[in-house]
């Protein structure tokens, strides 16, 4: 291959892999937006739905993706269920108790895992795990390809519910000044456990799609899910659900660009460090946008 | 007598938008000037400017003939202005002593006499009964003496009161009146904004009125507040 | 009653090991009391859990070493071993290691830690041995250049490491060297330069689980090499069933397997088998190992004194269904055992010991056919 | 002020004969003592400056690394290696801060993550630096005045003074004006600067201090461990613990990061020792249980039902 | 009268944590009544305020709203019962524009059927604001996001409002105008009950006037009778 064939590859797989690391991110930025709080168990929420997956596979035999319709609402309900019983006890406590909190919660999905199926990593094993189609010489991978599909069907839904919905009005409502909210008739205490919900909810939804592709443990791989998340979110604006979409690609791109061209063991360190300069030049990330006044 | 401060053609933009546009204003030490004009005149917005709290267009500032331009707000608070906050800003999580303990901490370093004028200020502005109260739990009208508290606690010499008598009830509005004029007696330039009137007519030497970030007029109490385009814009006819 | 006290992790990031070394420990306890135990004393195993952690480790180290064990058996992690090795040493408590392969932790090692099971001296030499091999017995494929890909781990770069030694000292050619960190896991900018390298050897040393998603990518990308070997994770039984068809070919060294031409090996995988509920790997039979060879030091010392049980451990000479065993100090190692190390290939979905020949149960297929053709 | 000095009198009189009482639990004391400096240290920034910093294992691993390498490479003794160690910390906060000091709020965290992981992968990477992935050994160490410096109780002695150092650093800047620009910038930066301080610099200050001395606890954990390995010392779980510890005892609070180590670490042991696989379940329920019903962390309830008590008290009476 | 009172308070008590701030109050808001509450800073008035909306529950006592005690209501749940609160803070949401927050305050259901007819009398009352209807809310002075907060809670289409101090921070000629606006709002028939520091104002608009110092009901009756109190003339309004 050319030069220049091999750049377009890249940035395609960029792009793709983008696609993925957007699908762990949303979720997060959704919470993170409303409930400003950093919730350290996202990535858990994340395993948890890979091993949803795992689970309707051996049980039932279902391909991921028809375990989707199960685990999502699965996953909602959890969500709703903790906030519930947990988060909303401590949305009066000062920030730092909320991520203790998730950590707890991290903790204890983790943990619950590794006793019910063991420390041993687990995938889905589907027939299209490796299977690639190309377009003008950029080879893709279809696992990749149905993931970003996820995304951006995802995305453009939370996108339509946000923007173009009263619940959505709502949402925003309640994130940017609850007791405003709450005076003008929203149930905003209802409305953190829908947030929370559609945050598992799309946490278990990136989990299970990404089965075929990765494979999970109990313990480890969701802190790396939850730092990926922290990152996309951060790069695309925390709150902005459309950017993650753009946090995802950049994170995505810079990552395999690095890795092609330069030092691959620094990997992880590109996005970090794009991470670090989108931080300092424009806080609010790349889209986001925040009112300061003195 | 020589202006302790002076400041030059302040304009801000934010955006498109021009907040403060071109606004000049000098005042002398035992002076007050008032400030007035309908809301989103731009009043605050030119307090932070010349504070050193929101980012100038243009524009010169100058204290006792040093030019003060550059300096960031904590720089200029140090070197002699006090202001308060129009939603006041105490140090929640802590007492009142400590509040107004922090900011004596600027003028003085060893503990015992920090915490001497911090409660020598409380007296001052009569909150020396609350000390150990939490900040949080003041009242409003007790939470403007604080955030006054803080103001003078840092010795300044020239000081922004920004509507630190709204939402007061007659007795404390009283009080107030007096307790800023006091302060001029000491020595201090008093740049304040109000709403309240009668406190601008009572205590004003010199008064600048804006609007749309625009001086549209300035003079005696007596003056402005006869202003046909003060009347229209900002009094209103009875 | 003798106790002796295992440090083992159970909880946190190493716990798939934990369950599996705790597995082959309590066969060979089962095995060694229903044989007479210690002297006619039965023999009970104290297995506490570090959390995968060294600072736990530590403490319960501690405790063993006030309790008056014989001696310690421990753990998985050389953050952990490593660290309990030289506390167990300065305390003068005989250790045998139960999971670390490190190279550190017998070299220059100490005379109070033992290792029955391999290192990555033994564990590199294994392969590049089977790629001579490979090499000698079918001249028509040629094999010159390697590339090699691995985790930034303490056990993969020591792998990487002596890899890259002992094939510019046998004349391949490194055209590859690339190591990643623990992330999301995507290989294909590695796997696509390699792919421009055109590697005759694939050498991949991966965080236990990364495996699955490296083989699945290589095929994405069509990286063909004529030998692929993965180590550690193509060894466990859960890479063939996540891999599937594209598993086969996969070479990778462990200290055990099943098909081994040891006496009692496939006795040993039918215990190891029915303890675990499943199907068992080399991480089971190490643990066997690790108590077996303190049982035998037991019996022939006096379990009270640690000088005499240590003593004991420094003349061990035994055989047992995973290996013989014998702490020998050479190039510079004390206390290591020069385990030999196996070669498995992945054929039709099993593991089968390919190498070395007198162990072997079958023939190597080499070479590994493209991806395009399979 | 002299409540708090008794109290550190009671540590210190505690922690002296605690070894001829427990001469076989050294270990875990030590972490507990450990985790007390370094909690409390991060609580200089995170608690009583507002700045929670999810990347302090950094330091700890810079102390740890300092020391091994000084020792190993140099013959440097540990003393020196540690001072080192704290002046190069101190350094690093700066540029660290400096980096990072303009966000606010939970973007500080983030970044505090993002910078501590790129310095964990710098550790790995760079062989000729840190000796790379495969860690490094503390073979010898010197024995001043014929003390083993390997020995528990020695170790243990380190860390009580590093511990009780710290502590008695955070009581005396409590009182001092430092420690009100502290709270004055954690707070609110306007009103703090329309008070004369300079938020940065206030931070920058905090940061700095913090490092420093939670790499000389790091200095200790090396020659505790005699084998560090940068995966585990840089780890971004060790930061979490760090924080973890110091906002379940009581952010902003004296005694909370002390209380806290003392809690988590003998919980975390009993647990381990009672629960085998199910420890870390339980650890995370006691984790729930104390954010649900102590949300300000166990000190920080208390001083807080005492303050409102007493004022409730005079405004009634 | 009883029947007709839209809101009752009972002699309640209020308070934070363990510090009691409001004893014993009591008071009434008939239909199509505008009631003023003046008192000291600090005397509980806003206290008061926050309890009928539900944003901290009474000691002791009760409340009713529309003949119905309102136990554990949540603010939403008031807003639902028609009740709109102007609060101190003026509680927007910053970073929508004005015409979003109004929007918002039309969440409920039948708030936005009349969401249209709603926005046309806020226009007529408060012509400024669709000067800024495009600016962030947070943007504003304090004086224009008062008068947001104001529109908004009229968005809701209430069967009472409650303010708190609305005048303040807004200037003199547009304290007469919000003023002229509230007695405009009442005359349509909606019950009010105004907390205001601007005792002349309230004597001037209202029917009735409670008078609250240090937690402790002092002084009731109507407007014009007040006017001439002693007390009143002496502390309110400065005579
Ligand atoms: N950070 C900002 N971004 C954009 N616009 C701003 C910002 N701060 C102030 N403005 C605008 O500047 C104008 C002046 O506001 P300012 O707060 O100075 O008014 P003011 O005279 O103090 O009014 P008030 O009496 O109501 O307090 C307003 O129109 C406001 O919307
Ligand atoms: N959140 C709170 N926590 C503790 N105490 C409070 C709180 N809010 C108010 N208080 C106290 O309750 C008392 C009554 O306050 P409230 O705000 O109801 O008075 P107000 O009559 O509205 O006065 P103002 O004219 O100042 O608005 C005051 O002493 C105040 O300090
Ligand atoms: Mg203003
Ligand atoms: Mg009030």
């Amino acid at each position: 291959m050319a030069g220049f064939d091999i750049f377009l590859q890249n940035i395609a797989n960029g792009v793709l892999i983008g696609g993925v690391y957007a699908l762990i991110g949303i979720g997060l930025t959704l919470v993170f937006g409303v409930m400003r709080t950093i919730n350290f168990a996202h990535g858990d929420f994340v395993v948890l739905g890979m091993y949803s997956a795992v689970l309707f596979n051996a049980l039932l035999g279902w391909d991921p993706y028809l375990s989707l319709l199960l685990a999502m609402p699965i996953g909602f309900f959890a969500g709703v269920i903790v906030e519930r019983f947990i988060l909303s006890r401590v949305i009066d406590a000062p920030p730092e108790s909320a991520l203790l909190a998730t950590l707890g919660i991290s903790l204890i999905i983790g943990n619950a895992i590794l006793l019910t199926f063991g420390g041993e990593p687990r995938s889905v094993q589907v027939s299209y795990a490796s299977s690639t189609f190309s377009i003008a010489g950029v080879n893709v991978s279809m696992v990749l390809l149905l993931a970003g599909i996820a995304t951006v069907i995802m995305i453009a839904a939370l996108y339509v519910l946000l923007n173009r919905t009263e619940v959505g009005r709502a949402i925003r409502g309640t994130a940017e000044n609850r007791l405003g909210a709450e005076l003008v008739g929203i149930d905003t205490r209802r409305i953190h456990s829908i947030v929370f919900g559609l945050g598992v909810m799309l946490a278990v939804m990136a989990g299970v799609t990404l089965i075929p592709l990765l494979f999970a443990t109990p313990t480890n791989t969701g802190a790396v899910f939850t730092l990926k998340a922290f990152v996309v979110t951060v790069l695309g604006g925390l709150g902005n659900v459309g950017a993650a979409i753009a946090g995802g690609i950049l994170l995505g791109v810079v990552e395999v660009l690095g890795a092609s061209y330069f030092m691959s063991e620094y990997r992880e360190a590109y996005g970090l460090i794009a991470f670090l300069l989108i931080l300092l030049f424009r806080p609010e990330g790349l889209f986001g946008r925040t009112v300061k006044r003195v | 007598m020589p202006n302790v401060l002076r400041a030059d053609g302040i304009t801000v933009k934010f955006g498109g938008v021009t907040a403060v546009n071109n606004v000049s204003l000098s005042l002398g030490s035992g002076k007050i000037l008032g400030l007035i004009g309908p809301n989103g005149a731009g009043k605050t917005t030119l307090f932070n400017a010349v504070t050193g709290f929101a980012p100038m267009h243009s524009g010169k500032i100058t204290l006792l003939d040093k030019d003060i331009t550059a300096l960031p707000a904590f720089k200029r608070t140090r070197l002699g202005f006090g202001r308060t906050f129009q939603t006041e800003r105490p140090f929640e999580e802590l007492t009142v002593l400590e509040n107004v303990l922090i900011a004596a901490f600027l003028t003085v370093r060893r503990r015992s006499e920090a915490e001497r004028l911090a409660m020598s200020v409380l007296e001052q502005v009569g909150l020396a009964d609350r000390a150990h109260q939490p900040a949080l739990d003041l009242n409003l009208a007790r939470r403007r003496r604080l955030e006054l508290a803080k103001a003078l606690a840092v010795k300044p010499k020239v000081i922004f009161l920004d509507e630190i008598m709204a939402g007061l009830n007659p007795p404390a509005l009283r009080e107030m009146i007096t307790f800023v004029r006091s302060l001029s007696a000491q020595g201090l330039a008093v740049l304040m904004v109000e709403h309240i009137m009668e406190a601008i007519i009572e205590l004003s030497d010199h008064v600048i009125v804006l609007a749309s970030g625009e001086k549209i007029a300035e003079g005696t109490p007596h003056q402005v507040t006869s202003n046909e385009r003060v009347i229209e814009a900002y009094l209103g006819t009875d | 009653q003798v106790e002796v006290g295992v440090i083992n992790s159970l909880s946190g990031n190493f716990a798939a090991f934990g369950e599996r070394y705790r597995t082959g420990l309590q066969v060979a306890l089962d095995e060694i009391n229903a044989n007479g135990g210690i002297k006619g004393q039965q023999l009970t195993l104290t297995i506490q859990d570090d959390r995968s952690e060294a600072k736990s480790a530590l403490a319960e180290a501690e405790s063993f070493a006030s309790k008056g064990v014989p001696l310690v058996i421990g753990s998985y992690a050389s953050s952990i071993t490593g660290p309990l090795a030289q506390f167990l040493t300065r305390q003068k408590v005989p250790m045998i290691v139960l999971g670390s392969a490190d190279d550190s932790i017998t070299k220059p090692g100490s005379p109070w830690v033992f290792r029955a099971k391999h290192n990555s001296t033994i564990v590199g030499k294994a392969y590049f041995d089977y790629f001579d091999h490979l090499k000698n017995t079918k001249k028509d494929v040629p094999l010159e250049t390697v590339a090699m890909l691995y985790g930034n781990g303490a056990w993969p770069t020591s792998l990487a490491k002596e890899g890259k030694r002992l094939a510019t000292e046998r004349g391949y050619k490194v055209v590859g060297d690339q190591s990643y960190d623990q992330g999301v896991t995507d290989f294909r900018p590695i796997l696509n330069r390699f792919r421009g390298a055109n590697p005759d050897i694939l050498y991949i040393v991966s965080y236990a689980e990364d495996g699955v998603a490296i083989t699945r990518q290589m095929r994405e990308v069509g990286l063909n090499a004529k030998v692929i070997a993965i180590d550690t994770s193509a060894a466990l039984p859960s890479f063939v069933q996540q891999v599937g068809k594209s598993a086969d070919h996969v070479a990778t060294a462990v200290s055990w397997s099943q098909d081994v031409k040891y006496p009692g090996a496939q006795e040993l995988y039918e215990r190891l088998k029915a303890k675990a509920g499943g199907e068992p790997s080399f991480y089971e039979a190490e643990g066997y190992l690790a108590l077996m060879v303190a049982a035998d030091a037991l019996r022939r010392a006096d379990p009270k004194s640690r000088d005499s049980v240590r003593e004991a451990l420094a003349a061990t000479d035994i055989t047992t269904p995973v290996t013989t065993v014998n702490f020998k100090s050479a190039d510079g190692f004390q206390g290591q055992n020069p385990i030999r190390s196996l070669i498995l290939q992945i054929q039709d979905g099993k593991h089968v010991t390919v190498f070395p020949d007198d162990l072997a149960a079958k023939q190597a297929q080499h070479p590994t056919p493209e991806w395009s053709t399979r | 002020m002299t409540k708090h000095l008794i109290g550190l009198g009671v540590l210190l009189a505690v922690g002296i004969a605690y070894p001829a009482i427990f001469p076989n639990n050294l270990t875990i004391a030590i972490s507990v003592l450990l985790f007390a400096g370094w909690a409390t240290s991060l609580d200089l920034l995170g608690g009583w400056n507002g700045q929670v910093s999810l990347g302090h294992a950094s330091f700890v691993g810079l102390g740890a690394y300092f020391v091994a390498i000084g020792q190993s490479q140099f013959g440097l003794a540990p003393w020196w290696t540690m001072a080192m160690a704290a002046a190069f910390a101190a350094i690093l906060g700066y540029f660290w801060g400096w980096l990072t000091f303009s966000l606010r709020g939970p973007y500080f965290s983030l970044s505090t993550i993002a910078v501590a992981e790129i310095l964990r992968l710098i550790a790995i990477n760079e062989e000729w630096l840190s000796g790379g992935a495969t860690g490094v050994f503390i073979a010898t160490l010197p024995e001043p005045f014929g003390i083993d410096l390997f020995s528990r109780t020695a170790q243990f002695y380190m860390a009580l003074a590093f511990a009780a150092v710290v502590i008695a650093t955070v009581i005396v800047i409590s009182r001092a004006r430092f420690g009100y620009q502290l709270r004055a910038v954690r707070e609110d930066e306007d009103s703090a600067m329309a008070a004369g301080i300079d938020p940065t610099a206030t931070k920058l200050k905090a940061f700095m201090l913090s490092a420093a001395l939670t790499s000389i606890g790091g200095g200790i954990y090396g020659i505790v461990l005699a084998f560090i390995e940068p995966h585990v010392i840089f780890a971004l779980l060790l930061s979490v613990q760090i924080a973890l510890t110091a906002i379940i005892g009581g952010r902003g609070t004296i005694w909370g990061p002390a209380v806290g180590a003392l809690v988590l670490i003998g919980a975390g042991e009993m647990f381990r020792t009672t629960f085998a696989e199910a420890n870390m379940l339980i650890y995370g329920i006691l984790i729930l249980v104390v954010v649900l019903f102590v949300p300000r962390g166990i000190v920080g309830e208390l001083a807080r039902r005492r303050i409102r008590r007493l004022y409730a008290k005079r405004a009634q009476g | 009268m009883m029947e007709q009172a839209i809101l009752q308070v009972d002699n309640v008590d209020l308070g934070y944590g363990a510090l009691k701030v409001v004893f014993g109050a009591s008071l009434h808001v008939n239909r199509g009544e505008l009631v003023g509450l003046v008192g000291g800073n600090g005397s509980g008035k806003s206290t008061i305020l926050r309890a009928i909306s539900g944003m901290i529950a009474p000691w002791s006592g009760r409340i009713l709203f529309d003949g119905e005690e309102i136990k554990g209501a949540r603010p939403h749940q008031m807003a639902r019962k028609g009740l709109a609160h102007v609060a101190m803070g003026r509680q927007l949401f910053p970073n929508m524009t004005v015409r979003e927050n109004l929007m918002l305050g039309a969440y409920l259901p039948e708030a936005k059927a009349a969401r249209d007819e709603n926005m046309a009398k806020v226009e007529t009352l408060f012509p400024d604001l669709i000067r800024y209807t495009n600016a962030m809310a947070g943007q504003l002075s304090g004086g224009q996001q008062q008068m947001v907060a104001i529109a908004r809670a009229l968005m809701l289409g209430p069967k009472m409002l409650i303010m708190d101090e609305p005048s303040l921070g807004l200037s003199p000629l547009f304290v007469k105008e919000v003023m002229a606006a509230i007695r405009r709002v009442a005359e349509t028939g909606l019950p009010i009950l105004l907390v205001e520091q601007n005792v002349k104002q309230v004597l001037a608009v209202s029917h009735r006037v409670y008078v609250l110092e240090n937690g402790k009901q002092v002084l009731d009756g109507p407007s014009e009778e007040l006017q001439g109190h002693p007390m009143i003339r002496k502390a309110y309004l400065g005579l």
